[in-house]
């Protein structure tokens, strides 16, 4: 698949998301620039983590204006793949393209761990490699990735199904109660790491599945979620050899 | 040249308050051969200054042990160089920030990170990861649990903004830093190698380039100066402080990158200490050539900085660099399309000098390679601390009355406790090169594309230092090489960072002279050259220096870093083997320390040819993928080696040592633990006995418990209970 | 001429606002037992060139457009005073 | 009874604003082009119980202890309103 990611000043999980979809995946990957008024004919592109802009006034913010995102949201609307991961889903919140807002993490700092998640829907173009309630190993690293809306549009979302990632604990049980802070590692409200829009077509989450996709690091539980979007088969055995 | 402007008049008064002495500023007249203009004194002052200049080490770090066969590039850079094979190479760098953190701890820890990380990309190399080395004082010191927060935000944030992982590094607490937290900041790049970049001026009439952010007054030394003389009103307008701009150093370092892919640079420099001075004058020296600067192209912050203000402004994310003639619009281009200010404000020159226009002025006007070649040296008095003896008296070691105990109260220690509350501020995975993170005992990161990898470590034990800075020292190199050893990589060099009192103290120039004989020892012993690091003196408060402490880090090269041995057990069943041989040596022991406050006796024998079987028998045991953990013993000696391996995979072993139970926490040196498969077990052994390295067969993995029997004392300490005490104890320490 | 304006944002109320919080909750810890409630929010100190529009709409745009998450987000603006260059 | 008062922080004016820097920025590149500078800072809204001492006193305490960093960064103090429990 024709695939983008796009760089803009202050990505730094670029190359890591393209070394991916490239080297693990093989497909065809450009890097596209900020400054760019058009995806070119990528069906899948990809926002990636860092810090755009230094996230100096709000994670995203800066971002959003950059001439390459209304050739995003254009993408999208005709049905293109677009997943944002850490920085790149505060993107797309930002641009309004996902409802809901970031905040900072709970613990007020930067947060560098491993979090479990839970699959809540298998039938999206980003999930089809994974079974629904299935439980993932992933990283995060990031500072504001506390996620926040009304309580009437949360349920919203969770009406229309559009959680697609929920942290949980090891066992896949709800990151609730004494030990919420332990497995919901930022806060998030109704401890939501992953949302899509209405039509399935864009992903956001916190969690680093470019990170989490090769067996070296001892963890390729990510790897299916970038399959996934390019339409390799979910028989990730033969993805990996 | 007449004094220009409303510049203050120069004479020995005011050099000595910019920190000259008098021979100094006798040798700068009588190269100049008249009385310097105002800029050229601070010019000449800031390139004297111990930091430039190394002045009081110079004499003592020429021993250090620079050449061999992997160097590229040994110490005089912005970094050095070590070839890794296929065609890549790693540059790297270590350096202190140490008192501006004290004074403001974010900025100080945030803008080492952004100094060491441009010291690496000026050099044409890509950052791919960064140690940091942390000395604090006792948490309940005053101050301190502020400056703990504020080094490790300052760290976190820039590291992580830039996207460089923060893999590992080191934290020790101990009284001697209440006044001086000491935070050393490692950086290493990856390059081809026939890409290199160095900071080498050439070709009069190549156009010189400034990019990056805009200068403003941050960082002047204001401090020393004469202040009536030169307009107070400004003086008081400079900050102390420098605040660092993770986001334009991530930009300044992709443009750079891009630069220098391009053959259109000829060389390229950060500004550091003494910002455009130092920059310019070195890259100019390194080639031989002069250059002249007009000021007035300068990108200022703020209006009226006057020529002095801008040669030594010490504003952060600032590049110096020289292009071809005809081609700096290519590099224009470039730091355009990143959004970045640039301008052309010099040229170089053939005749060796460096001049300075400012305001249509000449306001400097000085021969350069006279000013390097005659930097001052000294070879300070040296004395050996009068205490030393006494503190070197062989202590009165307790036997524990529960050895259980005692290991959970060292645990509880935020010396020996996990420092997990640290590292998880920093991203350590991006990058995705992360094998091995934080937590074990050496780093390791995969170069894509192959099977091969490197293993990073900092180390150094300050403690052991004071007590006998020649041991420390070669202590320091010991422990790093141990630490690789268990990750299988074999070192290729090092680089140190040597953080001391204050010289002119006779006992402190002792303390450095040993420490680096010690690490020379070292080098040579393990054929590890130094190929860059840095002097920090002056670590002193009203009179009390910092315990000696050359942090060392090293990097070592893997073959296969696809399965590597964990720091911790993983298999039930597996027996474990303890290597080496213990000497019950408690000089300067964790034991000691931390139970009883003592700090005595000679600190543990460092047999390097033994440290040397030792890690050979560990990267072969490695590489031959017959064990599944290896961990060296260090602080805390064996009792704490046994508890990390146990509380890092939750599991527990059932062993039989035989020895007294205080020698459980003996410091003996050249001892590690490794865990092998049973039916391997014996062939370890043999190969163990083969090289000459004590082994015994100590027990096996499994259960859910640390139970150990010694002497008739038992310890049985449930894992889950020691890993509760271990992974809290610095987030309470901290109230955090 | 140019002229200074301010502009605040705060986090709505109904939204929960936990650095406001801990910042409270320190200066508890620090004594300072008056304390009843902390809001965090940020200010901007921005200069304009004198032009044809008007001010506050100008910057009603830009805090919309950009400083503010009006989803969660509150914003004020306050005009400080005019400088003659 | 209840004193509600603000605090606003901002870097001193000849130290590095890295945020204000690069909103500018943003702002020109959003066609903003009236913007000329901006810096950005804190800003802290304050419950205090009605106490013996001056309220400007304790807030210049708070400041300089907590919300501040005097070495790099201003405070000012304003009072809002009081309100009657
Ligand atoms: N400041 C720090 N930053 C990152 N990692 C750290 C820091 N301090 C300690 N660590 C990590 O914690 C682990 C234990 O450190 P240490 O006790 O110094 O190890 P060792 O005794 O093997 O040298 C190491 O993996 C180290 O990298
Ligand atoms: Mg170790």
């Amino acid at each position: 698949m024709k695939c983008g990611v796009v760089v803009f000043p202050g990505s730094n999980c670029d190359h890591d998301v393209y070394h991916v979809l490239k080297h693990s995946l093989g497909q065809d990957v450009h890097f596209l620039w900020h400054g760019d008024s058009s995806v070119r004919d990528c069906e899948l592109v990809v926002l990636p983590g860092g810090f755009s802009y230094g996230d100096y006034l709000r994670a995203g913010a800066m971002a959003v204006h950059s001439p390459i995102m209304a050739a995003v949201r254009q993408l999208a609307d005709n049905g293109g793949r677009v997943l944002g991961v850490c920085n790149g889903f505060q993107i797309l919140l930002e641009a309004g393209m996902l409802g809901g807002a970031m905040r900072r993490n709970q613990s007020l700092r930067f947060e560098c761990r491993d979090a479990f998640l839970r699959v809540e829907r298998s039938d999206l173009p980003f999930t089809s490699g994974y079974r629904s309630g299935q439980v993932l190993r992933m990283p995060i690293a990031h500072a504001e990735g506390c996620y926040i809306d009304t309580e009437e549009a949360l349920d919203k979302l969770e009406h229309n199904g559009r959680v697609v990632f929920r942290y949980v604990d090891s066992e896949g049980g709800a990151a609730e109660g004494e030990q919420a802070a332990k497995w919901n590692v930022n806060g998030s409200a109704r401890a939501i790491a992953g949302v899509c829009n209405e039509a399935g077509n864009v992903l956001g989450m916190m969690p680093h599945p470019e990170r989490c996709a090769d067996k070296l690091f001892g963890n390729d539980d990510g790897l299916a979620v970038l399959a996934s979007a390019v339409g390799v088969a979910a028989d990730l055995e033969g993805v990996l050899a | 040249m007449s004094a220009t402007r409303n510049e203050p008049p120069v004479d020995i008064d005011l050099a000595k308050a910019q920190g000259l002495a008098e021979d100094e500023y006798g040798q700068i007249c009588d190269i100049l051969g008249r009385v310097p203009t105002y800029t050229e004194l601070g010019i000449t002052s800031a390139l004297w200054s111990e930091h430039c200049s190394y002045k009081s080490s110079k004499v003592y770090l020429r021993e250090f042990p620079t050449e061999g066969e992997h160097v590229l590039q040994g110490p005089g850079e912005n970094a050095g160089i070590v070839d890794i094979g296929d065609g890549w190479v790693a540059v790297f760098k270590m350096e202190s920030h140490n008192h501006p953190s004290f004074i403001e701890p974010y900025q100080g820890a945030a803008t080492g990170v952004g100094g060491i990380l441009r010291d690496i990309f000026t050099m044409g190399a890509r950052p791919v990861a960064c140690l940091d080395a942390l000395r604090f004082g006792d948490i309940d010191a005053p101050r301190m649990r502020y400056l703990i927060d504020g080094v490790v935000r300052g760290i976190g944030d820039y590291g992580n903004c830039v996207g460089i992982p923060t893999v590992g590094g080191e934290t020790s607490f101990h009284s001697g830093y209440n006044e001086n937290i000491l935070v050393n900041a490692f950086a290493l790049g990856l390059a081809r190698r026939d890409r290199i970049f160095h900071a080498r001026a050439s070709g009069a009439g190549n156009p010189m380039l400034y990019a990056g952010s805009a200068t403003g007054r941050d960082g002047i030394h204001g401090a020393t100066m004469a202040s009536e003389a030169f307009g107070s009103e400004s003086e008081s307008k400079r900050p102390t402080v420098q605040v660092g701009d993770p986001f334009a150093e991530k930009i300044v370092l992709e443009a750079c990158l891009e630069v220098m892919r391009t053959d259109a640079a000829v060389a390229v420099q950060d500004m550091g200490a003494a910002g455009l001075t130092s920059s310019a004058f070195e890259m100019a020296d390194r080639g031989g050539v002069g250059f002249r600067l007009n000021l007035d192209r300068v990108p200022l912050r703020e209006p009226n900085l006057s020529p002095y203000e801008i040669m030594l402004s010490e504003s952060q994310e600032r590049m110096l660099l020289v292009a071809h003639r005809g081609r700096q619009e290519e590099v224009v281009k470039i730091f355009e399309r990143w959004g970045l200010e640039v301008a052309e404000i010099g040229e170089i020159t053939s005749d060796g000098r460096a001049q300075i226009l400012a305001g249509g002025e000449e306001v400097a006007s000085m021969p350069i390679s006279p000013l390097a070649a005659n930097a001052p040296m000294y070879r300070r008095p040296v004395a050996v601390p009068s205490d030393l003896a006494a503190r070197q008296e062989p202590p009165e070691v307790p036997e524990p009355s529960d050895p259980g105990t005692v290991l959970e109260r060292l645990l509880d220690t935020p010396e020996l406790g996990c420092k997990s509350w640290i590292w998880r501020q920093y991203d350590h995975t991006v990058r995705t090169n992360t094998v091995i993170g934080p937590g074990g005992d050496a780093a390791v990161l995969v170069l894509k594309g192959s099977t091969g990898g490197l293993g990073l470590t900092s180390d150094v034990n300050p403690v052991y230092c004071s007590l006998d800075p020649a041991t420390g020292g070669a202590q320091a190199v010991a422990e790093a090489v141990r630490n690789l050893a268990c990750v299988g990589a074999k070192p290729v060099g090092l680089t140190d960072c040597l953080n001391f009192g204050n010289p002119e103290n006779p006992e402190v120039s002792w303390q450095f002279r040993e420490a680096v004989r010690g690490i020379s020892a070292g080098c040579r012993a393990f054929d590890v050259p130094v190929i860059s690091g840095n002097v920090s003196f002056y670590n002193e408060t009203e009179g009390r220096s910092i315990p000696p402490t050359p942090t060392i880090a090293m990097v070592g090269v893997i073959a296969d870093v696809r399965n590597l041995p964990a720091a911790h057990f993983t298999a039930v069943g597996d027996r474990v083997l303890l290597l080496g041989q213990d000497a019950n040596e408690f000089g300067g022991s964790a034991y000691l320390r931390l139970l009883y406050g003592v700090e005595q006796g000679a600190p543990p024998k460092v047999d390097l040819e033994a440290e040397s079987r030792l890690a050979g028998l560990l990267r072969f045991l490695v590489s031959d993928e017959r064990i599944h953990t290896a961990h060296d013993l260090a602080e805390g000696g064996l009792g704490i080696a046994l508890a990390e391996a146990c509380v890092g995979g939750g599991l527990g072993v059932d062993l039989e040592i035989d020895c007294q139970p205080h020698q459980l926490f003996s410091e003996t040196q050249a001892r590690a633990i490794v865990a092998v498969a049973p039916n391997t077990a014996e062939q370890v052994m043999a190969e163990a006995e083969k090289r000459d390295v004590p082994v015994v067969d100590v027990g096996a993995v499994g259960g859910t418990a640390l139970k150990l029997r010694c002497d008739g004392a038992v310890v049985n300490s449930e894992v889950e209970e020691l890993h509760r005490i271990w992974s809290t104890a610095l987030p309470r320490a901290l109230e955090m | 001429m140019t002229v200074r304006a301010r502009v605040t944002v705060y986090p709505r109320p109904e939204i929960l606002d936990p650095q406001g919080k801990a910042i409270a909750g320190a200066l508890g810890r620090l004594g300072f037992d008056r304390v009843l409630d902390v809001r965090a929010g940020k200010s901007f100190e921005i200069e304009l060139a004198e032009g044809s529009g008007s001010v506050e709409e100008e910057l009603g745009q830009i805090s919309e457009k950009l400083l503010a998450n009006t989803l969660i987000e509150d914003y004020s603006v306050e005009l400080l005073e005019s400088e003659s260059a």
